[in-house]
């Protein structure tokens, strides 16, 4: 309890971060802080599998992934004056917080409903989760699987373009 | 507050935070850093509800972290996918300026 | 194929002498050692499981710090003695001292740091190479009794950390606002990026066979012996060769070894990510890179050389973490030795060779070690093994080398003489 | 010129009949060989680990080797034994102009026939041995002594005579031939000069008699030192034993 | 198009980046790659090269006004100093234009002299062309050292032969500064004997490698028309399938008394150019043995002739040899003075270089650094 105190203030500010920041690797940076965090998180709740496969794919991956193409385009800080135009931040806020107040309310909703106790949580069991991924949820897997191998012959394609332009 | 009480508004705010990114910033690819938030707070949502969720439940299932399985090998795609397309824009256009990208507009 | 496993157990045939036996419990010492000071003070339970995990932590990056000294020594005499040269003799006996000698210049240069570098990062990046290979280091069964950290998951916790150092490489190159350590990084994430992938697909073969993604339980699956001697290591299988076989490549290109050398290339890029660093940052860079090497070696020796277990049933004696450094550093050796011989590739041949041959070579070990498992224990269940994986393996290695890559292979010259 | 005569089909410069190129990775695994041959031969075979351990062994010198130039001089007195008489032919010569020659004049202003300065800067030297090649009197040779660091780069390295003389002994044992040949050289100059200086000795002599006669005849007294021009004149007839 | 069209026309790669997309690297003059204090200014998109710039004179001497200012026999040790990886056939090269200038007839056992020295040079820079060129490739300096230990032991040669290893100062106006010591030709012998075996192990160290054949095949072409309009000559020229050669086309010395070929290849990449100086190395080895069996008793240098004090008519003369890295030439007008009026080099490495970037133009980084090692230049003789 203590930990996740002390580790979702530090979640929310890396975030706020990411999406604050003007210097675009810095962005991406926090998030990739902020994502790991989100895996210790995991890790705490006693997901473990899931926390490693959080950080692997997000640290690893993804965040890896952003900063590459963000070397890629060299996009220069004209971010700095745009991303803080009044105009644009305004127009954000008033998107936002209704939705974060919606949002707000409908969970404080949900939890005043119903009494939940947090005396005995659910352990994570990592057996059942790979058996009912080849059982109940073959049909998902194979999806998601046709799904990553059309992504990655996308991407292959995308890749072997850039290269026939570039020689 | 209880812990499911403070993840929940962990991933409220998290997903406002997201959107709000998605909302202000004009580099594509930080747009996709505000995605990436959105989905993690959705996955949060999942991996509490599964922890606290099912107190006093006889047989608890693992319905949740399957989701942020499902969702995370997802979120990796659509960041390739995403991240692949702003590179090709990029290529053709020389920016990755939302609002440079305007052919389409009439 | 380990049927013969349960019933010639030799490990206790062999009256091993005391000395072994002393030897096998050496690493466990100081945990004893604390342990026995805790049982004596009375100390409470969770000062001395703390105690005893600051101890194990410590014995670990003590011995691979040692490590990382003698082979910082042993690889500059290796690539001394391949290029005819005696390689450092001057400090200490047979140049001994030289790591210390090293270290005190480390020590003692000035720090410097460019003026447009971002400052935080750019002090921070080293730290972050350290840190994964430290923790990776952590989790790998260095003898039977010596698991540091003992992991459920423990693959999946050393493939975790490990991402985090293409982060910090980037860190690094980024953080220096300089040119060379910025293409050094690009070209580092894209390397690592790329061959994290037949790393990963190659160590699935492994788990499957063993069920278990514990990396001591990976080990004992591979410390039984067939035929009473033919020790049950994953290499020894057709689909671990070829599996073992892409590990390795990987691994070298994942510890940024030669022929990969691509994001340090000294002669295109000066020293990549690690251009602008100097002093004591550099050393941790250094340092990072060679525990990184030393954990990535012994996961290849984990996963596929049998870990801490004899080669022979009969050399059980040994204990079993000699086993384990020898192969350590015959693994090392073996990249010692392709250093000193091959050249650097080319960034998109690097890419290519990745993409083209490792991935989908490793991608094919994946049904070949499930053929092989479905063909069971047994002599006659191995022969069908054996005769089934082999050409399921050798057919498409043929199509993927031959008829995919034809394009790619050297052309004959010819060479004319003129009067 | 033209005529491709033959043609080689050749991954190496060897006849193909040679080649073997057996599967991928071929050429690969034959550099491994090499090196490997190269790692263990190194421990026991000497024409391999060809490096010297330098302060403690060192690699003969070649008797040929040259560095930098010295002055010889004769007999054990450094200052009245200089072959060197100051002509400057070395400093015209010197590529680099690194040789710097005031000759030594008595308060007549008369020539010596000897160096009051004779400087050679280090620094500047470039080892060619252009001096020694075109001295006519056997005075600058070079040395062998290449162990010549120092602390300060101008001072230090600014040889005067004091560094720059060295004795006949030196030379002989850096260079035996060289000194032996020139030693013969300059004794059969000597010789005939000897005889040339005897002769004309002992036409003054003869004169000098006849003059002391005379002398006699007219006063007692007289002084013999008119044998002073011995030492310094130059066999004209040097630059033809190199 | 017109030849001086063909040699001006700069080609350019299109590859859409805007100007502060590319990323403009220096390398050199202080990059581990660049040979001595070489510089280009690239302009990368990406990793490839969208412009090259060569700059160069970092180390600039002054060499032809120096030479205007001092005697004849002045300048030769200053030609040791050119190309300082091959002294000796830079002395010859000078040595035969002065001969030239002054009509100065050279004795039959100085030429062979001059021609086992000069073979030998070559022998000596090829092979440690391979180690730097191996060192471009990222190879971890094995094969350079393997060229160095060969090297020393032809240092061992030179410095008997003429007091210094590196900077030799050894050819004379009609023949050699001294003669061979004794028992030289034989060392000389043993050496040659050894060679091939040391070029073996060379070629299964390198020439069959997968990942060189990679790296070089078909980088770095330029058709034999370019190369013959911007003057490349030697090893370059060669690769590229023109078999020319001084040696054969001058015969200057007693170059036609020997047996050997010149071997030529076809496509002109840098892997032609490695496999031609390997060729060429067999073929000095040829000639050496000949040379080393064949020579004569008698003068090693003309007695009529005083170097030191030489003096030519006015006229002017320009003497050539095939040096290792090309066409090596000395040009010198006389006014009759003691110094040459006018003294001019004709530097192979710095004339190869002209076609750097049409060979670079879209190409990788590292190919660049490769490709400027198959040129294989020495600064010492780009800058003069």
């Amino acid at each position: 309890m203590i930990a996740l105190f002390i580790l979702i203030p530090l979640i929310v500010l890396a975030a706020l971060g990411a999406i604050w920041k003007a210097r675009p690797v810095h962005a991406a940076l926090l998030l990739a802080l902020s994502l790991s965090l989100v895996a210790v998180l995991y890790l705490l709740l006693g997901a473990d599998f899931l926390g490693l496969i959080q950080f692997s794919v997000y640290v690893g991956a993804v965040a890896v992934l952003i900063v590459f193409s963000l070397l890629i385009t060299r996009p220069s800080d004209e971010t700095k004056e745009i991303a803080r135009r009044p105009q644009s931040i305004l127009a954000g806020l008033i998107c936002a917080v209704p939705v974060l107040a919606v949002l707000v309310y409908s969970v404080s909703y949900s939890i005043g409903s119903d009494e939940v106790s947090e005396s005995s949580p659910s352990q994570f069991e990592l057996a059942e989760l790979g058996k009912s991924l080849f059982t109940t949820y073959a049909p998902a897997v194979m999806a998601v699987a046709v799904m990553l191998t059309a992504v990655m012959i996308g991407a292959a394609l995308f890749a072997r373009d850039f290269n026939q332009r570039e020689s | 507050m209880t812990p499911l009480a403070l993840l929940l508004t962990l991933s409220c705010v998290l997903f406002t935070l997201g959107l709000f990114a998605v909302l202000t910033r004009r580099n594509a690819i930080l747009i996709l850093v505000g995605v990436e938030l959105m989905l993690n707070a959705a996955n949060i949502n999942f991996i509490a509800f599964w922890r606290y969720g099912q107190a006093g439940v006889e047989d608890p299932n693992m319905i949740g972290p399957m989701f942020v399985l499902f969702s995370i090998a997802i979120a990796a795609a659509e960041a390739a996918v995403g991240l692949a397309i702003i590179l090709m824009v990029f290529r053709h256009t020389r920016s990755t300026d939302l609002n440079r990208l305007d052919s389409l507009h009439g | 194929m380990n049927f013969l496993a349960n019933q010639v157990d030799l490990s206790n045939a062999v009256d091993a002498p005391a000395i072994w036996t002393t030897l096998e419990a050496l690493p466990q010492l100081p945990n004893r050692l604390v342990e026995w000071v805790g049982f004596q003070m009375n100390a409470p339970a969770w000062l001395a499981t703390l105690l005893g995990m600051l101890v194990s932590a410590a014995v670990v990056v003590g011995v691979f710090l040692t490590c990382f000294a003698l082979v910082s020594l042993v690889e500059r005499k290796t690539l001394a003695r391949i290029q005819n040269r005696y390689g450092p003799n001057r400090v200490g006996p047979w140049g001994l001292f030289q790591p210390v000698a090293d270290g005190i210049k480390m020590l003692t240069k000035e720090d410097i740091v460019p003026d447009k570098a971002e400052k935080l990062l750019h002090l921070i990046a080293p730290i972050m190479i350290v840190i994964p290979a430290v923790l990776a280091l952590g989790v790998l069964p260095y003898g039977k009794e010596w698991v540091p950290v003992n992991l459920e998951l423990g693959l999946l916790f050393f493939f975790a950390v490990g991402a985090m150092t293409e982060l910090s490489v980037f860190i690094a190159g980024w953080a220096s606002g300089s040119k060379f350590p910025m293409l050094g990084s690009l070209r580092a994430i894209s390397q690592m990026v790329s061959y994290e992938l037949p790393l990963l697909i190659s160590a699935i073969g492994v788990i499957m066979m063993t069920g278990s993604m514990s990396l001591p339980s990976i080990v004992e699956h591979q410390s039984q012996y067939n035929f009473g001697f033919i020790s049950n290591w994953n290499i020894f299988t057709p689909w671990g060769l070829v599996g073992g076989i892409v590990f390795f490549i990987a691994c070298i290109a994942e510890a940024n070894r030669c022929p990969f050398d691509l994001p340090e290339g000294e002669s295109e890029i000066v020293a990549g990510h690690m251009t602008e660093y100097s002093g004591f940052k550099y050393a941790l860079f250094f340092m990072g890179e060679y525990l990184g090497l030393f954990a990535i070696s012994g996961l290849f020796i984990t996963l596929f050389l049998g870990g801490w277990s004899a080669p022979f049933a009969g050399l059980e004696f040994v204990p079993s973490w000699l086993w384990f450094f020898g192969k350590l550093v015959c693994v090392i050796m073996t990249m010692l030795w392709i250093r000193g011989t091959w050249m650097r590739v080319r960034m998109d041949q690097l890419m290519r060779f990745c993409w083209l041959f490792l991935i989908p070579l490793s991608l094919l070990t994946i049904p070949a070690a499930g053929i092989w498992r479905f063909c069971g224990d047994g002599f006659l269940a191995g022969l069908l093994g054996w005769g089934v994986t082999i050409p399921f393996l050798i057919i498409p290695y043929i199509i993927i080398t031959v008829i995919l890559n034809r394009r790619l292979a050297p052309a004959t010259r010819q060479y004319h003489f003129a009067e | 010129m033209e005529s491709s005569a033959n043609t080689e089909n050749a991954t190496a410069s060897k006849p193909p009949a040679e080649q073997k190129w057996i599967l991928p990775g071929w050429g690969l695994y034959q550099g491994l060989v090499v090196t490997a041959k190269n790692f263990i031969q190194s421990y026991y075979k000497k024409d391999r680990l060809t490096t010297v351990q330098y302060p403690e062994e060192r690699a003969p010198i070649s008797p040929n080797f040259r560095n930098f130039p010295f002055l010889v001089h004769d007999g054990d007195d450094a200052d009245a034994g200089l072959r060197c008489t100051a002509c400057s032919i070395c400093e015209k010569s010197c590529p680099p102009q690194c040789i710097y020659i005031v000759l030594d004049r008595d308060e007549n202003g008369k020539s010596k026939k000897r160096p009051k300065v004779f400087e050679i800067d280090l620094s500047v030297c470039m080892n060619c041995g252009i001096c020694a090649e075109v001295c006519p009197f056997d005075s600058i040779y070079m040395d062998n002594e290449f162990e010549l660091s120092k602390d300060d780069r101008f001072g230090d390295m600014l040889y005067g005579l004091d560094r720059l003389v060295k004795s006949t002994d030196y030379h002989a044992k850096i260079r035996p031939e060289q000194a032996a040949a020139v030693a013969a050289s300059r004794k059969a100059a000597a010789e005939k000069k000897e005889a040339a200086a005897k002769a004309k000795a002992e036409r003054l002599k003869k004169k000098a008699e006849e003059a002391k006669l005379k002398k006699e005849q007219e006063e007692k007294g007289g002084d013999a030192q008119d044998d002073a021009d011995g030492t310094p004149t130059p066999p004209s007839e040097k630059g033809d034993t190199k | 198009m017109s030849r001086k069209e063909n040699i001006l026309s700069k080609p350019t790669l299109e590859t859409g980046a805007d100007e502060d997309q590319l990323l403009r690297v220096s390398l050199g003059p202080q990059h581990p790659s660049t040979h001595g204090v070489f510089r280009m200014n690239v302009a990368l998109d990406g990793e490839t090269v969208v412009s090259l710039k060569p700059v160069f004179g970092y180390l600039h001497r002054n060499h032809e006004k120096i030479a205007e200012n001092i005697p004849y026999l002045g300048s030769m040790p200053y030609t040791d100093r050119l190309d300082y990886l091959c002294p000796l056939t830079n002395n010859h090269a000078y040595a035969l234009a002065v001969e030239k200038l002054g009509g100065i007839e050279v004795p039959e056992r100085a030429e062979y002299i001059r021609i086992i020295t000069s073979e030998l040079t070559r022998v000596m820079n090829h092979t440690v062309f391979m180690g730097f060129f191996l060192g471009d490739l990222g190879a971890w300096g094995s094969a350079l050292m393997y060229a160095f230990r060969e090297r020393e032991k032809l240092f061992d040669l030179f410095e008997e032969l003429t007091g210094a290893r590196m900077m030799t100062n050894y050819m004379r106006f009609g023949g050699c500064r001294n003669d061979l010591p004794a028992g030289w030709i034989k060392k000389a012998r043993t050496f040659v004997d050894g060679y091939d075996a040391f070029l073996d192990e060379m070629e299964s160290l390198i020439v069959g490698n997968e990942i060189l054949l990679a790296r070089t095949q078909n980088i770095g072409q330029i058709s034999k028309e370019r190369m013959i309009n911007a003057g490349i000559t030697g090893p370059m020229l060669r690769a590229a399938g023109v078999p020319y050669d001084i040696r054969k086309v001058d015969a200057y010395g007693i170059y036609d008394r020997f047996d050997f070929k010149i071997p030529y290849g076809e496509n002109g990449d840098c892997y032609d150019r490695m496999m031609i100086r390997f060729l060429e190395m067999r073929e000095s080895l040829k000639i050496l043995k000949q040379a080393i069996a064949d020579i004569p008793e008698g003068d090693f240098v003309n007695p009529k002739v005083k170097s030191a004090k030489f003096k030519a008519k006015p006229g002017e003369a320009y003497g050539r040899i095939e040096g290792p890295k090309g066409e090596l030439g000395f040009h010198l007008i006389s006014d009759g003075g003691v110094n040459p009026y006018r003294y001019h080099v004709r530097p192979p490495s710095f004339v190869n270089l002209t076609l750097i970037e049409d060979m670079c133009l879209g190409l990788d980084l590292a190919d660049v650094v490769v490709i400027l090692g198959s040129v294989d230049i020495v600064l010492g003789e780009v800058d003069r």
